[in-house]
């Protein structure tokens, strides 16, 4: 060992960075229909191949093709469609709204809607979700009225959150939804346990959690992942895979030395990666996580393979980190088309039908805005009561806090 | 009434709340077969069966998010961090999540969940078995701190705690588990047996939250303490013959600031002792509430008497431990003042 | 001498000390190529390569690890926490080991260490984009804990953390990033240019960690203030028409007792102000300290304003901040008192 | 969905507690010598055999056998079983000490002494070491005075760490021996920084780690591994899976589900599962992995195989949650009589040596025992000066420090 080579330090860089063409040549993408289907008590390490390949149902003609596809019939794909299609009219217009200085903050799920969506349409009604801020289209798919996210959005005094949270971190335990947190991947063990409660009170609901690729670094995701494990805990644990985090590529994330499926393995729990951008593929595999949960076999791991197609919020400008034209030569293309052409190809939808479903979204939206916006936006018109700030920090306000309150005179 | 340590007494209060309500559950690292390092636990497990007290991995942050998770399903998690010294890998999750979750919900999601660790110093346990860390807490609005000093108020105190719609830090003194340790680590100590606060009743009753103790009523100075130190404290009136007034905190948060105010206008004179590091430990919030709220009676400094600024040292715990000559030394000196 | 703004200052230093000193390293989440969220580090990877300063995962726990890891090897980490807020995964790191490497190993290993980190509100950030929790990191012995309020003391107070062999928390008040705000929202903010302290030096200087500096005297109360606070307490100051003595802390550990202490002497008087929560925030040490050094001098109690004990409320940012009228209304009452 | 099952929670539980026969029957031990030596360049998912499977040399026979057999010359095994020998004669030695109230706490590494040993033997001597509080055999092996170790037990006036530390948790700079934390699992990232700066300086020096089997469950262990892999850092992280986490068996880390060597492969790094018992073992996969991070090629995990023999520390009493039988009952021996019989077999050995070996260790534990004693122990003899409390918590004594220690008195 004398003479010893020097070591040298290795940084992680993308493939293309502004003012490259936009490069997904090492992004492998196999042909839908062609990983296997395996029964619901599969053991991880049985199931490596699910966890390094990429399942996927709807093919380049819009077919649904192999053993993953789900089967589902028109009525709910339609209604899919027109949940994927009303989410990204809600985005748009929020997102406009914060240009307008209608309120501090915003942040879009473009090119993601497929996962919160079809999911959702997975899951029961009641079983308990755990999102990041990238989720909204559980709650629309769950028919949380678009106006409560506005006024929550907009903090005004309908904000069913008084004002007290950040615009989009909404709650609503009425539809299985938990109060989002700004703090990075600290829902995933709570979802755990949540699910360890159920399963210790004798329920049938179950839970499900996402995290963003990058927020798979967090310890957080190692706590959910390992209680997971060793109570075999009834839950879904998702990673959304949108290959950013902020301005992070995911090979920050280590992303590039494992696939964030194969992250289970490890801990003796399946992983399934799957295209994210095929509604029908994540309908599948998170129906087969939930049966297998349902069933006590425990938790699976499912990474969802997609595009964060905007910036990362309305603070963000990815043109400073990323090719411009980065989203448009992502390799598995746009959910709501992909879910339309699929549709047109059953004979179930048109191009006119198309266009009215997204005018209808926008009207709706339009009216819920009006609505919203009448009730007061950030810093104009009815805001909540002042007291709200001292109210909800314990259930029973301390002398500490009353007397905060009267020296605030609010 | 039976008399108990205050081992037994914790462990009493966990038996009479897993009997009384199915949505308690107790966990944490070795507390499940094993009955916990300082067997609080004990025969729980045996008694309730493996999904009412049950080991953990050993993952502080894990455990305490866990019992978010249960607490916001309805379940009131009672979970044990081995040592206050490592509640640091769980201070994300209780910091910006269980003391936020109320609010940040507006009421939608709540947190009772108890979270019990044995704290301070006093049993060479070196910086990593010793700290007080209770300054930490409560300095995040949303939780509340809780710290008995008694068998008698830790079981009713820990009773409060998990019946409380909050998540509570509950930190207990470990130096006293045994006995009713007054500083003088030279002499015998003494069982907790000779002491009118180890008569427990076995079944149901709390100690309310918020609530401070007068445990010696005096005239001259007051003396504000909290866990092992209120024993200490005392030693140390009666050995500097002071007729000195101490107050029992209990809870940190929410304070019960009427029974210091109380104290301090009568006696003109106050000393805030506590095992922590000086420097923003508790006695530094105390000391500005005094003087907030009492400085037209006050005849001289507030003085504090803690831990020195320095980690907790193995081998000079004595020197570094703030004893009933350190106190009493205050005392004087804020008599004099 | 350039005029800078104080993220400009602060790259600067950073700048600086990677050309002086190639154990220098900056890293954090989108710090490399991006050149951070607030721009704090833009340029300096083109400039010094992807090995200088890089981005990491999202894992506040191990950057700081990592680099106590390569502090222990020899070299000098800056590292980046994007928001206060996210600091806590980082806290069993910062508490239980950069804190106390030195001491348990009497010297054997140390951590030369940076923690840069944006703080405090009055951006509309909400809870988890605003919060202040300096007063943590004073009850950790060990850390030293810096607040700058001018590109000038930035730049060199920055130098002089990543010079200093030990640990450095060093708090960036974000709402003065671009101009000093002074508290009063509804007026425009003046950029940094129009501020005598944005006159940077372009190369090496230092400010020294531990001294504080008076930045308005005054004969009838000594205001204690860092970080952003500095800025409305002068302005508190003129609009009430108080001759009032405000001082700039700098450094909060430690702490430059002297200047404070010889201040109250004078005034008599004191208002301690800081934007974080209430209850156990450092305003209650200060408090504590003016009293122990100047009981027989105080006129009045020492008052604190400072953040209600609530989480940063998104929609009520201005009824929570402790802006210019809070602190004259504290002054005038201390003044009365 | 409707008529949905009832869940369970599903609590771990070992196989025998006190009053059972102590049973291994489910523990797999593969013949020594079966496992295939790939390449050092191997990529973590081709790897998965060697993280499933249990290296070994020494064959029940006391032969070394296999692809794995380091070769080492008998000279070197010799040193290596005298320091193993050396080791458990100073902990036995020390663990008396605490009992007769020479000390507060005391710590043994009974049956795990070839783990710390054979890897100092595989390391190079400027090779940086991160350990837990189990690899006492490091600094042995390093040629740490042992009379200094008992100063540090002892916190007397010749403590190199001055009193302030907990018996144990020894710190040598000079004998690449990081200062022990009694916060678990911190040292595991902190090796990674310190890789990432040899790296980073075009060193030729690279890090190792250990933590134990119950640790892994911390939030620092992910974070190792996961910039570990991202900057593939030259560092050899190490889980000594002892079976035991103080009381909880390491079905409560996750150890039922998945081996912990395939913890790595998630995060795309190689893990090795050896028999920690057998020295030759454990010095070829030591070696394997150096040469790796040597090469630029990243990191490697590596399960050692063990059993802790002993109770957890002095403040413990194993046989309130486990058999007492069961250490006598590990299937895979005690590490000294296995490298004994291997040495015997070779010819280069023999009882008598062995004997004499013991009483040459035991003498020199005695020697530096009464050495250390005289000077003093914990309360008794001479202390190191209490002006120590104050010292060293930063560079330089501030203001407030000096105030109190004036105070003090001291
Ligand atoms: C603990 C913590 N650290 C850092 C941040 C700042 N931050 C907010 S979002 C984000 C990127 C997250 O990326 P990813 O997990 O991939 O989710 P995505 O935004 O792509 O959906 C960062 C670093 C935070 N909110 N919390
Ligand atoms: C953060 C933290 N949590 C808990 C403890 C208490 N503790 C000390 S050792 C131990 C068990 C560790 O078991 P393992 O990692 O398997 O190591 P072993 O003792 O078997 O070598 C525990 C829980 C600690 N020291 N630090
Ligand atoms: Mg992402
Ligand atoms: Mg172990």
């Amino acid at each position: 060992m004398k003479n010893r080579k020097a070591l040298s330090l290795r940084i992680p860089e993308p493939v293309s960075r502004p003012g490259d063409k936009p490069d997904f040549s090492k992004i492998a993408v196999p042909e839908a229909g062609t990983v296997r289907k395996p029964p619901i008590d599969t053991r991880a390490n049985e199931a490596m191949d699910l966890a390094n390949g990429l399942i996927r149902v709807l093919n380049r003609k819009g077919e649904a093709v192999g053993a993953w596809d789900p089967k589902l019939d028109p009525e709910t794909l339609r209604r899919g469609l027109k949940t994927m299609i009303l989410t990204r009219a809600y985005d748009d217009r929020m997102f406009r709204a914060q240009r307008q200085g209608k309120t501090s903050f915003y942040m879009k799920c473009t090119g993601e809607e497929a996962i919160a969506i079809a999911q959702a349409f997975a899951l029961e009604r009641d079983d308990m979700c755990f999102p990041s801020y990238r989720q909204q289209g559980l709650l629309i798919a769950r028919g949380y009225p678009l106006v409560q996210m506005m006024n929550q959005v907009y903090s005004n005094a309908a904000d069913p959150l008084k004002g007290r949270q950040l615009p989009i971190m909404y709650s609503s335990k009425a539809h299985g939804f938990f109060t989002i947190s700004g703090n990075l991947g600290t829902q995933f063990p709570q979802a755990v346990g949540w699910a360890m409660a159920s399963a210790y009170k004798g329920d049938d609901r179950i839970a499900a959690t996402w995290i963003g690729d990058g927020t798979t670094a967090e310890g957080d995701f190692h706590q959910a992942l390992n209680f997971a494990s060793v109570y075999r805990a009834p839950v879904i644990l998702n990673v959304v895979n949108n290959q950013w985090a902020i301005s992070s590529y995911q090979g920050f994330a280590g992303g590039e030395e494992a696939t964030f499926a194969a992250r289970g393995l490890g801990y003796g729990i399946p992983g399934l990666r799957v295209d994210g951008n095929d509604f029908l593929a994540v309908f599948a595999v998170t129906q087969w996580a939930a049966e297998r949960a349902r069933s006590n076999l425990g938790p699976t791991l499912i990474e969802l393979y997609t595009y964060r197609v905007e910036g990362h919020s309305t603070s963000d400008d990815p043109s400073r980190y990323r090719p411009s034209e980065e989203a448009k030569a992502w390799p598995l293309g746009d959910p709501v088309i992909r879910l339309k052409d699929h549709l047109i190809h059953l004979g179930e939808w048109s191009e006119e039908r198309h266009e009215a479903a997204e005018k209808e979204a926008m009207d709706e939206v339009r009216a819920a805005n009006t609505e919203a916006s009448a009730i007061g936006t950030l810093g104009s018109g009815k805001a909540p009561s002042a007291r709200e700030m001292f109210e909800g920090v314990y259930k029973d306000m301390p002398w500490h806090l009353r007397r905060q309150r009267q020296q605030s005179g609010v | 009434m039976v008399s108990m340590n205050m081992v037994q007494a914790l462990n009493s209060a966990m038996d009479v709340m897993l009997g009384r309500n199915e949505d308690v559950l107790i966990f944490g690292e070795d507390v499940g077969y094993f009955g916990g390092v300082f067997r609080a636990t004990d025969q729980l497990q045996r008694k309730y069966g493996v999904t009412r007290c049950f080991d953990t991995p050993i993952g502080e942050g894990g455990i305490v998010a866990v019992a978010i998770g249960m607490a916001a399903y309805g379940l009131r998690p009672v979970v044990e961090i081995q040592f206050a010294d490592y509640i640091y890998p769980a201070f994300d999750q209780l910091v910006s999540e269980a003391a936020r979750i109320r609010y940040r919900s507006a009421g939608d999601f709540t947190v009772p969940m108890t979270v019990r660790t044995p704290y301070g110093g006093g049993i060479f346990g070196g910086q990593t078995h010793s700290q007080s860390p209770e300054a930490l807490f409560t300095h995040v609005t949303g939780l509340k701190t809780v710290v008995p000093s008694t068998p008698y108020d830790a079981k009713g105190l820990l009773i409060s705690a998990i019946e409380d719609e909050d998540p509570v830090i509950f930190l207990e003194p470990k130096r006293i588990y045994n006995g009713p340790f007054d500083g003088y680590h030279d002499r015998p100590v003494q069982p907790w047996s000779k002491h009118p606060a180890s008569q427990v009743p076995e079944g149901y009753y709390t100690v309310p939250l918020g609530k401070a103790n007068v445990v010696r009523e005096g005239g001259d100075v007051t003396v504000l303490a909290y866990g092992t130190m209120v024993h200490v404290a005392q030693a140390a009136a009666r050995d500097a013959g002071i007729d000195a007034e101490v107050i029992d905190l209990r809870t940190l948060i929410p304070l019960d600031i009427e029974t210091i105010v109380q104290s301090v206008e009568k006696t003109g004179r106050c000393v805030v002792v506590h095992e922590a590091t000086l420097t923003s430990g508790f006695g530094a919030e105390l000391t500005a509430l005094v003087q907030e709220h009492c400085f037209y009676h006050l005849e001289a400094p507030v003085e504090r008497v803690a831990g020195w600024d320095t980690p907790y040292p193995h081998a000079f715990e004595w020197q570094y431990f703030p004893g009933p000559k350190r106190i009493g030394e205050a005392m004087r000196r804020v008599m004099e003042g």
